[in-house]
C-alpha cells in the first residue's frame, strides 16, 4: 500500500495527537519557561562560606577600621567593625564600596613603562624594579636631585620613603597639603608643638568653623559616631552642634544651627565671637590675653556683619550658647579639608584657649617614635615644592610619588602638572591610573588596601594618639602588583642602603613595638591608644594681628570648594557604586553644577542651569549653575573630585576640576601658601 | 490582474495603483517593524520611557485604540442582541476596525513589557486581584472572538465562497453570530472597564484614584461608557475617510447618523457621570489626603485647560451635537462632533496615563516630563500602517459594505 | 480593590529613620548596591534610568541664609501594610504574604509591565532598563545575597531579605527561635552601615525591639500617611517643617501648603 | 488570471474527492503510537546531556574508613550548610596520594596540589534566585530530596537539561510548594526566593 497524501496527513495528525499524550510539549514549555527565567548571560553568584575579616580600609583619607565580608574567599562587601572603638561599626561611603574597588577598571594591572605621550607598555616586575634602581642609583648622593611626594600622612610608609631619600643623600620628602600640616603650624604660632586633636565625644557644644567634621574633616566616621551618641533617636540631644561655614553641607544639615560664613571671613568670624565672649566675661590666663582682647575688640558685631553678612542676633545667640555650655569645643578648618591658612586655624583654636578647653576638648598629641631612621617630611608642602620646580628653583632629576595625585589635586592644577614635566624621571606607586600616574615614566601598581599590610597613626583630628593596622584580606592581589614599601625596601638594598627591614609588614611590626602596641591584636581589627601630652597654648595674638580685613569686590565671588566624602578624594575618583549618590543637581551628564544663592546668582547675572566659566589666576573651569539657598552670600560653592582626566569611563571627563581655579597666596606672617580664600570671576558662556 | 478576487460587481482601482499605495503604507510599517525588532533585541531602553514614566505613549495608544475599537462590540451588541437591523450596513467595518485595534494593542503590549517571552505568564500565574490580569484575559479572548467574527467575512471572498465547505461554514458562523456577539459584549465590557479600573485602583496616584462600587472604582464604569460613546462614531469616521479615499459611497448617511445617535446617547450619559465624578474627586477625595485640585495641574502641558478640553470641548460639546437631531443630521457637523468625541476619549486616556504619574506625590518631589521617542512613535505608526494595510486588503477583496453596489450604480 | 485592608502579621519588620541624624553621606546607598548586586552605571546622573533601592532625597525648608535648613531623607521601600503595588501585579511577582510583612519581588516571575511602578507613590520600584553589566572582573565581588536580575524586570528594596533568612538559620543553628529573632539579629545593609546610626530596624510589634517605641514617638511620622498605604517605614524628626512635609502638610489641615516646595 | 485561479481551486476540490477513504484509521494509529514512543523514550534521551563527575569520588570507600556524613557535609556556625567540602577539607587527608585508587591521583594531582577547587556537579543545584535553608529542613531525610549516594562507589551520571541548563534532579517549584502546603508551611514567594 503506497502512502498517498491523505495517508500522510493522517499520520501527521496521529503524530500530533500522540504527542499530546507525551511530556514533549509540556516539558519543553516548562523548560523553556525556566530558561526564560534564568538567562544564561546574567552573572552568577559566588558560593562558599561567608566570612568577615577585619581590615583597615585606607580608601578614605582617615582610614576606616572595617570588616571585609568574603564568600568563598572573595571579598564582596564591607561592614563595620563594631569591636573597633574608633569606627564603632560605622563605614564611610567610600570604604563601603571597597570590595568592588578591587576590580575597578581604573586599576593599574601591571607595572607600566611610558613609551610615548600617554602611552604605556606593560613590563615585568624585575625590569621595573631594575629601572627604578638604575634611575635612583645615578642620582644617589646628589642633594636635591631625588624628591618624593606623598599623600599618606598616617602610614609608616612615609618613614621608609624619607629614610630611603636620606640614605640617598636627599631630604626632599614633601607631603601633599593637608589640615594636619597647617594645624601643626598653627600650634607653633600659639607657642606649642605637636598635632592638635579634638575630643568631640567629650564636648557638649561643638562649634565647627569651616570644618566639615561630619562628612569629610578628620576621622569622619569617629566624628559621626561621637555626634550620633549625643542624639539618641527619640530622646533629647545631649550636645549641640553648630556649623559656621560657606555652605549648608552635610555637617550643617544635622547641626542645630548653621551660620553662613564666606570662606575668607573665617578668622574674622572667630575673632568676632571672641570679642562677644570677652565682652560677656571670658578671660584667659594666657600671656597674650591683653593683646588678644584688644585685637578682638576690633571685630565688633557690626564688623562681622560686614564681613560675613551675619546678623548681630545670630552672633549673640551663638555666644550665649557657648557661654552656657559646660564643655564647648571649637574646630576650625577649611570646608574642604586643606588650604586654609594657619591664621584661620589659630583664630578658631584661640577660642578653645579662651574657653579654657585646651587639654580637655582640644588636645595636643606627642610625637610618635619612628620605626625607620630618617628626618621625616619637609617643612614645605608639595605645592610649594612644585612651585619651585616650575620656576627652576628646585631641579630634581627623579621624583617618587606615593599615594598622591599632585597633577590633579594642587591649586592651579594645570600648572602643577606642567611643573611635573620638568622632572626627568617620575615613578608613581599607585593603585589606580590617576592623573599623576598618567604623567609618570614608570607606574608601579600598589595593592588595594585589602591586599596589603598598612597602618594608620594619628589620623588628623583624633583626640588621643591612635594606631591602627591592617592585614591583607586576600591571599594574593587580584592584579599583578607589589607593595610599594616592599619595592622601595628592595631598591634600597640594591642601592646599598640598609633600612633594617625586608617588608612593610616588618616595618609595621617594628612601629607597633615602638609604640608599645600588640601587632597581632591590631591586625585583628584592634586599636592602640596613647595619652595626649599636656602643655598650654597662648592665644596666638601676635599672629592674629596679621589677619587682613576682608574685602570682596563686586566682580568676584568667594570660592568655596566643597568636598563630599562619597565622591572620592584626590587619590580616588568617585567609586563607580557611589555615582548613584551624586545628585543630578550636582552632576548631569558631563556638566558639573556650581552652587550659589539666588541673590548671588542675580548679582552675577546668571540663572539656574546657566552655563558659566569660572576663572581665577591662569586657570578656568566650566560648569552650570544650580541655585542653593544654603550657600553663603557672595560665595560660589564647587564640588571637588570631578573633572578627572585619567581613571576610567565612570569618572573620566565628567565635570571640571575645581583645583584648576584655586589660587595660591602667601599668608601674612606665616609664610604659608594658602588657597582657602580664593576668589573667582563667574561669566556666562 | 486580480480582478477575479474582487467582490461581486464592484470596481476597484488598478493593481498598479494598489501596489503603489500598499508600498507607501508598507514603508511606515517596515520602519515601525525595524523599531520593534530593535526593541526586542535591546529592550525598552531604546524608548523614552523611564523610572517615572513606566507607562507612556504605548499605554496611551493602547487604551485609546481599545476605546475606539469598542465600536465592534457595541455595534455587534445592538445588531445581534438588540436586533437593530440597519446596523448590518456597517457591522462588517466595525469588526475589522475592532480587529485592527485589538491586534495592534496586543502587539504593542508585547513590546511594552520588559520580558516579552514571559508574556504568557499572565495566564500561567494570574493574579485574580489585578485589573491588568482581567485586561490580559479579556482582550486576548476578545481578540479571538473578533477573529471568529472576522472569519465569515473572509470566507465570503468570492473565490473562497465557491468552496461549498467554506460557504457553509461562513453561513453557519453567521447564524450563530449572536452568540459570539454576546460573548464579545461581555468580554469587552469587562476589559474596557478594567482598563479604567487599572487607574482607579491606584491608591498612590491621587489624580487617578477613585472610590467605587464593590471592587470596581468609578473609572471602571466611566471607561466603559466613554468607549461605547466613541467607538461607534470612530467607525463612522473610518468609513467616511475610506469614502473620501476611494471616491465611492460605502454606507448611507442614515446609518452613519444612527451610529452618531448611539454614540451621542452613550457619550451624554458618560459626560454626565464624568462631571459628577470629577466634582466629587476634587471636593471630597483630594482634600481628604491633604491635596488640592490646583496641585493636580502644572504649567501648560499638565495644565487645567487639558482637563477642560477633555470634558467640555471634547465631551460635553460633541455629546450635545450628537444628541441634537438637527446637528447630527448635518454630515459636516456629525463628523466634527465625531472627531471631537474621539479626541476627547484619547485625551482622557492620555491624562489618566501620563498626568497621573507625572504628578509628584512625594511632597518634596518635582513634576516630571516625558516625551515619547522615535521608537515609540514609529511602533505606534506601525500599528496604524498595519490598520491601513488590513483595511486596504479587506476593502479590495472582501464584500465589506453590503450597500456599496447599490449606492454606486 | 483591596484598599484600606492591611494584612496583619505577628512580626512586622519596620524601619525608623532619624532624619536629624542623617548627614546624607550616601553610605546606605553604596552598601545597598553592594548587598543587592546593582551594577554600576556609567552615567548615573540620569536618575530616570538608575536603580536605587534606597534613595536619599534632599529636603529644604525653602528659606535662605542662616534660616536655611536641609534634611536628608533616605527612602527605602516602605513595605506598605496595604501596598498599592501588590494587588496590581498581573502575575503575582510581588506579594505581601510572609511573616514579617516584607513585600517580595520575584524577578524570574516578573514580566516587566511596570504597573507596580505606576502604582507606587514613593517611586521605590525600579525597572532594569539594561542587563546588569559589571566592569570586567567585578562580578567576582558579587554578593551571594541577591540574584542578579536580567533586564526587563522590576526590582525594589526588600529590607535585605536574605539577611532575614540568614538570621533565622543562625537562630536555628543556635537552638533559638527563628520566628522570634532578638533585636539586632537581623539588620538590612543600610541600617548596619549607617555611620550615624540614623536607621533603626526591628519588629515594630515587639516591645523588646527598640523600634517599637521609636515608631510611636511623638516626632515619628510616615510618608504620605493620608494615602492609607500604611508604610512600615517610619521617620523621626524634631523639626516641624520636616514632619509636615512628609504628608503634604495634611497634618496641619492646610491642604496644598506644600506646593511651594514642590 | 481569473481563469487560472478557478482552475487551481478546481484541482484542490478534485483531490479532495479522490482521497476519500484511503487507509482508514491505520495511518492515524501508526502516527499516534510512533509519537507516543518517541515522546516517552526518545525525547528524554534527547533532552538531557550526560555528564560525569570530574573525579570519581567513592562515598563507599570513605564510609568504610569510618567517616560520617557530617564529617564533610556539615552546618557552619552561622547556620548555613557547607554543602560539598572544599580542598581545605579534602586535603586534610589527601594532601598527597595516600591510596592506590587512580581517582585519588586525579584529585591530588589535578586539583588539590594545584590549588584548584573541584568543579563538582551538583545534582540538586538550584538557581541563584532560590534561597534554600538546609537548616530549616534538617528534620527531613536527606534521601527525600537528594540521590542516595552514600553507598556508591561511582557517583551517578549527571543529567543536564539542554533547554533549561538545570540538573535533571533539581527540584521543581511545585514540588517545594506541595511539601510546604502539606506541612502547613508558608508558600510565600520570599520564603524561598532571593
Amino acid at each position: 500500500m503506497g502512502l498517498d497524501r491523505r495517508g500522510f496527513v493522517k499520520i501527521v495528525v496521529g503524530g500530533v495527537a500522540g504527542t499530546l499524550f507525551t511530556p514533549v510539549i509540556w516539558k519543553s514549555l516548562d523548560d523553556v519557561s525556566i530558561w526564560s527565567q534564568n538567562w544564561p548571560w546574567i552573572p552568577r553568584l559566588n558560593t562558599g562560606e561567608v566570612k568577615a575579616k577585619a581590615a583597615l580600609s585606607k580608601l578614605c583619607p582617615a582610614g576606616c577600621a572595617v570588616k571585609v565580608k568574603t564568600v568563598g574567599g572573595l571579598p564582596f562587601a564591607v561592614a563595620g567593625n563594631t569591636a573597633n572603638p574608633m569606627s564603632k561599626g560605622g563605614v564611610c561611603p567610600v570604604c563601603a564600596a571597597g570590595a568592588q574597588l578591587m576590580y575597578s577598571p581604573a586599576r593599574v594591572k601591571s607595572p607600566l613603562k611610558k613609551v610615548g605621550e600617554g602611552k604605556f607598555e606593560a613590563i615585568k616586575w624585575e625590569d621595573a624594579e631594575a629601572l627604578l634602581v638604575e634611575k635612583l642609583g645615578v642620582l644617589k648622593g646628589q642633594a636635591g636631585k631625588i624628591a618624593a611626594i606623598s599623600g599618606d600622612e598616617t602610614g609608616t610608609a612615609g618613614e621608609v620613603i624619607s629614610g630611603l631619600l636620606g640614605g640617598l643623600g636627599n631630604a626632599g620628602y614633601y607631603m601633599m597639603p593637608s589640615e594636619k600640616f597647617v594645624a601643626e603650624k598653627g600650634v607653633k604660632l600659639m607657642g606649642g608643638s605637636g598635632q592638635p586633636g579634638f575630643d568631640i565625644a567629650g564636648a557638649d557644644l561643638v562649634l565647627m568653623i569651616g570644618a566639615d567634621a561630619l562628612d569629610s574633616w578628620g576621622p569622619t566616621v569617629a566624628n559621626q559616631k561621637a555626634f550620633a551618641a549625643t542624639r539618641p533617636t527619640g530622646a533629647a540631644a545631649t550636645a549641640k552642634f553648630v556649623y559656621a561655614g560657606p555652605v549648608l553641607n552635610h555637617t550643617a544639615a544635622v547641626s542645630d544651627k548653621f551660620l553662613p560664613v564666606p570662606p575668607q571671613a573665617t578668622a574674622a568670624f572667630a575673632l568676632g565671637l571672641a570679642n562677644l565672649l570677652i565682652g560677656a566675661g571670658a578671660v584667659s590666663s594666657a600671656s597674650d590675653f591683653a593683646e588678644y582682647k584688644a585685637l578682638a575688640a576690633k571685630h565688633t558685631v557690626e564688623e562681622v556683619e560686614k564681613a560675613t553678612g551675619l546678623k548681630a542676633e545670630s552672633m549673640k545667640e551663638l555666644a550665649a550658647l557657648i557661654r552656657a555650655a559646660k564643655a564647648p569645643l571649637v574646630i576650625a578648618g577649611a570646608s574642604f579639608g586643606q588650604g586654609a591658612g594657619a591664621l584661620d586655624f589659630v583664630a578658631g583654636a584661640s577660642l578653645n584657649v579662651l574657653l579654657g578647653r585646651v587639654g580637655g576638648g582640644m588636645t595636643l598629641l606627642p610625637a610618635a617614635p619612628r620605626a625607620v631612621g630618617g628626618v621625616g617630611a619637609s617643612d614645605k608642602d608639595a605645592a610649594s615644592f612644585l612651585a619651585e620646580v616650575s620656576t627652576g628653583k628646585a631641579a630634581p632629576g627623579a621624583l617618587i610619588v606615593y599615594a598622591a595625585n599632585p597633577a590633579y589635586a594642587l591649586p592651579q592644577a594645570d600648572d602643577m602638572a606642567k611643573a611635573l614635566g620638568n622632572i626627568a624621571f617620575k615613578v608613581s606607586f599607585s593603585t589606580y591610573m590617576d592623573e599623576t600616574a598618567a604623567l609618570c615614566d614608570l607606574i608601579l601598581p600598589a595593592p588595594h588596601p585589602f591586599e596589603r599590610y598598612d597602618d594608620v597613626l594619628n589620623p588628623y583630628g583624633v583626640a588621643k594618639p591612635t594606631y591602627l593596622v591592617g592585614a591583607p584580606v586576600v591571599k594574593k592581589p587580584v592584579m599583578d602588583c607589589k607593595d610599594p614599601v616592599d619595592v622601595l625596601l628592595g631598591a634600597a638594598g640594591k642601592l646599598g642602603l640598609t633600612l633594617g627591614f625586608e617588608t612593610y609588614a616588618d616595618v609595621i611590626k617594628a612601629k607597633a613595638k615602638a609604640l608599645g602596641a600588640d601587632f597581632d591584636a591590631l591586625a585583628a581589627g584592634g586599636i592602640w591608644n596613647g595619652e595626649p601630652k599636656g602643655g598650654a597654648l597662648n592665644l596666638g595674638a601676635s599672629a592674629l594681628a596679621k589677619v587682613a580685613p576682608v574685602t570682596l569686590d563686586s566682580k568676584t565671588l568667594a570660592l568655596a570648594p566643597m568636598s563630599n566624602q562619597a565622591y572620592g578624594s584626590a587619590t580616588l575618583a568617585t567609586p563607580p557604586a557611589n555615582l548613584l549618590a551624586v545628585r543630578n543637581t550636582e552632576l548631569l551628564g558631563k556638566d558639573l553644577f556650581v552652587q550659589m544663592s539666588a541673590d548671588t546668582a542675580k548679582k552675577a547675572g546668571v540663572a539656574e542651569g546657566a552655563k558659566v566659566k569660572l576663572s581665577a589666576g591662569k586657570g578656568e573651569m566650566k560648569a552650570r549653575v544650580h541655585l542653593n539657598e544654603g550657600v553663603a552670600p557672595g560665595t560660589v560653592a564647587v564640588l571637588m573630585g570631578f573633572g578627572r582626566s585619567a581613571w576610567d569611563e565612570f569618572t573620566k571627563g565628567k565635570g571640571d576640576n575645581v583645583y584648576k581655579i584655586l589660587t595660591v597666596s602667601d599668608e601674612a606672617g606665616t609664610g604659608l601658601k594658602v588657597w582657602a580664600g580664593s576668589t573667582v570671576t563667574v561669566a556666562k558662556i | 490582474m486580480d480582478r477575479a478576487l474582487f467582490p461581486d460587481g464592484l470596481e476597484r482601482c488598478s493593481f498598479g495603483k494598489f501596489v503603489l499605495w500598499m508600498g507607501f503604507i508598507s514603508a511606515f510599517f517596515l520602519f515601525g517593524l525595524y523599531a520593534m525588532l530593535l526593541i526586542f533585541a535591546k529592550g525598552i531602553v531604546v524608548t523614552g520611557l523611564d523610572n517615572y514614566f513606566g507607562f507612556g505613549l504605548w499605554i496611551t495608544f493602547d487604551l485609546a485604540v481599545i476605546a475606539l475599537g469598542a465600536g465592534a462590540f457595541f455595534t455587534g451588541f445592538l445588531k445581534y442582541i438588540l436586533k437593530i437591523d440597519q446596523l448590518k450596513n456597517i457591522i462588517n467595518l466595525t469588526v475589522i476596525v475592532g480587529f485592527i485595534c485589538y491586534s495592534g494593542a496586543m502587539l504593542v503590549l508585547t513590546m511594552d513589557i520588559g520580558q516579552p517571552i514571559r508574556a504568557w505568564f499572565g495566564y500561567w500565574h494570574p493574579n485574580v486581584h489585578s485589573m491588568l490580569t482581567e485586561v490580559i484575559f479579556c482582550i486576548t479572548c476578545y481578540l479571538l472572538v473578533l477573529i471568529i467574527e472576522f472569519v465569515p467575512l473572509v470566507l465570503e471572498q468570492k473565490q473562497l465562497n465557491k468552496i461549498p465547505f467554506l460557504h457553509h461554514l461562513a453561513h453557519n458562523m453567521h447564524v450563530n453570530m449572536a452568540l459570539f456577539a454576546g460573548i464579545g459584549t461581555f468580554l469587552s465590557t469587562f476589559h474596557q472597564g478594567s482598563l479604567g479600573g487599572m487607574y482607579g485602583v491606584l491608591q498612590g496616584r491621587p489624580y487617578a484614584f477613585r472610590e467605587g462600587f464593590f471592587i470596581w472604582p468609578w473609572t471602571f464604569f466611566l471607561f466603559v461608557l466613554s468607549a461605547v460613546g466613541s467607538g461607534p462614531i470612530f467607525t463612522v469616521l473610518v468609513c467616511t475617510f475610506m469614502e473620501k479615499l476611494t471616491g465611492r459611497k460605502l454606507v448611507d448617511f442614515k446609518t452613519k447618523a444612527l451610529m452618531g445617535k448611539i454614540a451621542g446617547t452613550m457619550l451624554t450619559v458618560y459626560v454626565f457621570f464624568k462631571i459628577l465624578d470629577t466634582w466629587a474627586w476634587a471636593n471630597n477625595y483630594l482634600p481628604s489626603i491633604g491635596m488640592t485640585f490646583d496641585q493636580m495641574f502644572y504649567g501648560n502641558i499638565y495644565g487645567k485647560p487639558l482637563m477642560f478640553t477633555e470634558i467640555i470641548l471634547c465631551g460635553l460639546v460633541p455629546a450635545i451635537m450628537l444628541i441634537t437631531p438637527s446637528i447630527r443630521n448635518n454630515p459636516a457637523m456629525l463628523y466634527t462632533a465625531g472627531i471631537l468625541d474621539c479626541m476627547g476619549v484619547s485625551l482622557n486616556r492620555y491624562l489618566f496615563t501620563v498626568q497621573s504619574i507625572a504628578m509628584p506625590i512625594l511632597p518634596f518631589d518635582k513634576w516630571q516630563f516625558y516625551a515619547p521617542n522615535w521608537a515609540e512613535w514609529s511602533t505606534c505608526g506601525m500599528i496604524v500602517a498595519f490598520g491601513f494595510l488590513v483595511m486596504s486588503m479587506t476593502y479590495r477583496y472582501l464584500p465589506v459594505f453590503p450597500q456599496e453596489q447599490g449606492m454606486n450604480k | 480593590m483591596s484598599h484600606g485592608a492591611t494584612k496583619e502579621f505577628k512580626v512586622t519588620w519596620g524601619m525608623v529613620i532619624d532624619l536629624d541624624k542623617c548627614t546624607g553621606c550616601g553610605a546606605c546607598m553604596t552598601a545597598c548596591q553592594v548587598e543587592n548586586n546593582i551594577a554600576p552605571m556609567v552615567d548615573a546622573s540620569n536618575k530616570l534610568r538608575t536603580l536605587s533601592w534606597v534613595l536619599v532625597f534632599e529636603l529644604n525648608n525653602g528659606k535662605s541664609g542662616a534660616e536655611a535648613e536641609v534634611a536628608y531623607l533616605p527612602r527605602p521601600c516602605m513595605q506598605c501594610g496595604n501596598p498599592a503595588c501588590v494587588p496590581v501585579c498581573p502575575v503575582v511577582a510581588t506579594e505581601k504574604n510572609e511573616e514579617g510583612g516584607i513585600v517580595s519581588q520575584i524577578y524570574p516571575r516578573c514580566i516587566g509591565c511596570r504597573y507596580c511602578m505606576a502604582a507606587c507613590p514613593y517611586h521605590a520600584r525600579y525597572f532594569n532598563w539594561e542587563d546588569p553589566i559589571f566592569p570586567k572582573g567585578m562580578e567576582k565581588a558579587l554578593s551571594p545575597s541577591t540574584s542578579a536580575r536580567p533586564r526587563g524586570v522590576v526590582e525594589k528594596c526588600n529590607f535585605c531579605h536574605t539577611r532575614f533568612m540568614q538570621a533565622k538559620e543562625k537562630a536555628r543553628q543556635e537552638g533559638g527561635k527563628p520566628n522570634e529573632l532578638a533585636d539586632g539579629a537581623y539588620m538590612p545593609a543600610c541600617a548596619e552601615i549607617c555611620p550615624t546610626g540614623a536607621i533603626s530596624f526591628g519588629d515594630v510589634k515587639n516591645k523588646e525591639h527598640k523600634v517599637f517605641d521609636l515608631a510611636q514617638g511623638k516626632d515619628a511620622f510616615r510618608l504620605l500617611e493620608k494615602l492609607g498605604l500604611n508604610p512600615q517605614v517610619y521617620y523621626v524628626s524634631k523639626r516641624e517643617w520636616v514632619r509636615k512635609l512628609g504628608d503634604n502638610y495634611a497634618a496641619t489641615g492646610k491642604p496644598g501648603a506644600a506646593k511651594k516646595h514642590s | 488570471m481569473d481563469q487560472k485561479l478557478q482552475e487551481l481551486w478546481g484541482e484542490v476540490m478534485e483531490e479532495k474527492k479522490q482521497c476519500k477513504g484511503c487507509g482508514g484509521a491505520l495511518p492515524f494509529l501508526i502516527g499516534f503510537v510512533a509519537a507516543v514512543i518517541a515522546g516517552w523514550v526518545l525525547f528524554p534521551n534527547l533532552l538531557y546531556s550526560k555528564k560525569v563527575q570530574p573525579v570519581r569520588f567513592s562515598h563507599k570507600i570513605h564510609q568504610e574508613q569510618g567517616m560520617e556524613c557530617d564529617s564533610c557535609h556539615a552546618f557552619r556556625d552561622d547556620g548555613s550548610y557547607a554543602g560539598l567540602p572544599k580542598n581545605e577539607k579534602c586535603q586534610e587527608c589527601h594532601a598527597d596520594v595516600v591510596g592506590s585508587d587512580p581517582a585519588e591521583k586525579v584529585y591530588v594531582e589535578q586539583y588539590g596540589q594545584k590549588g584548584k577547587e573541584v568543579p563538582w556537579l551538583i545534582y540538586q543545584k538550584q538557581p541563584d534566585n532560590v534561597f534554600f535553608s538546609h537548616n530549616a529542613h534538617k528534620e527531613i531525610e536527606c534521601g527525600k530530596c537528594h540521590l542516595d549516594v552514600g553507598k556508591t562507589d561511582t557517583p551517578p551520571v549527571y543529567y543536564e537539561n539542554r533547554l533549561s541548563g538545570y540538573s535533571k534532579q533539581t527540584m521543581k517549584m511545585w514540588q517545594c510548594e506541595r511539601c510546604h502546603a502539606e506541612k502547613a508551611v508558608s508558600n510565600a514567594c520570599h520564603v524561598c526566593h532571593k
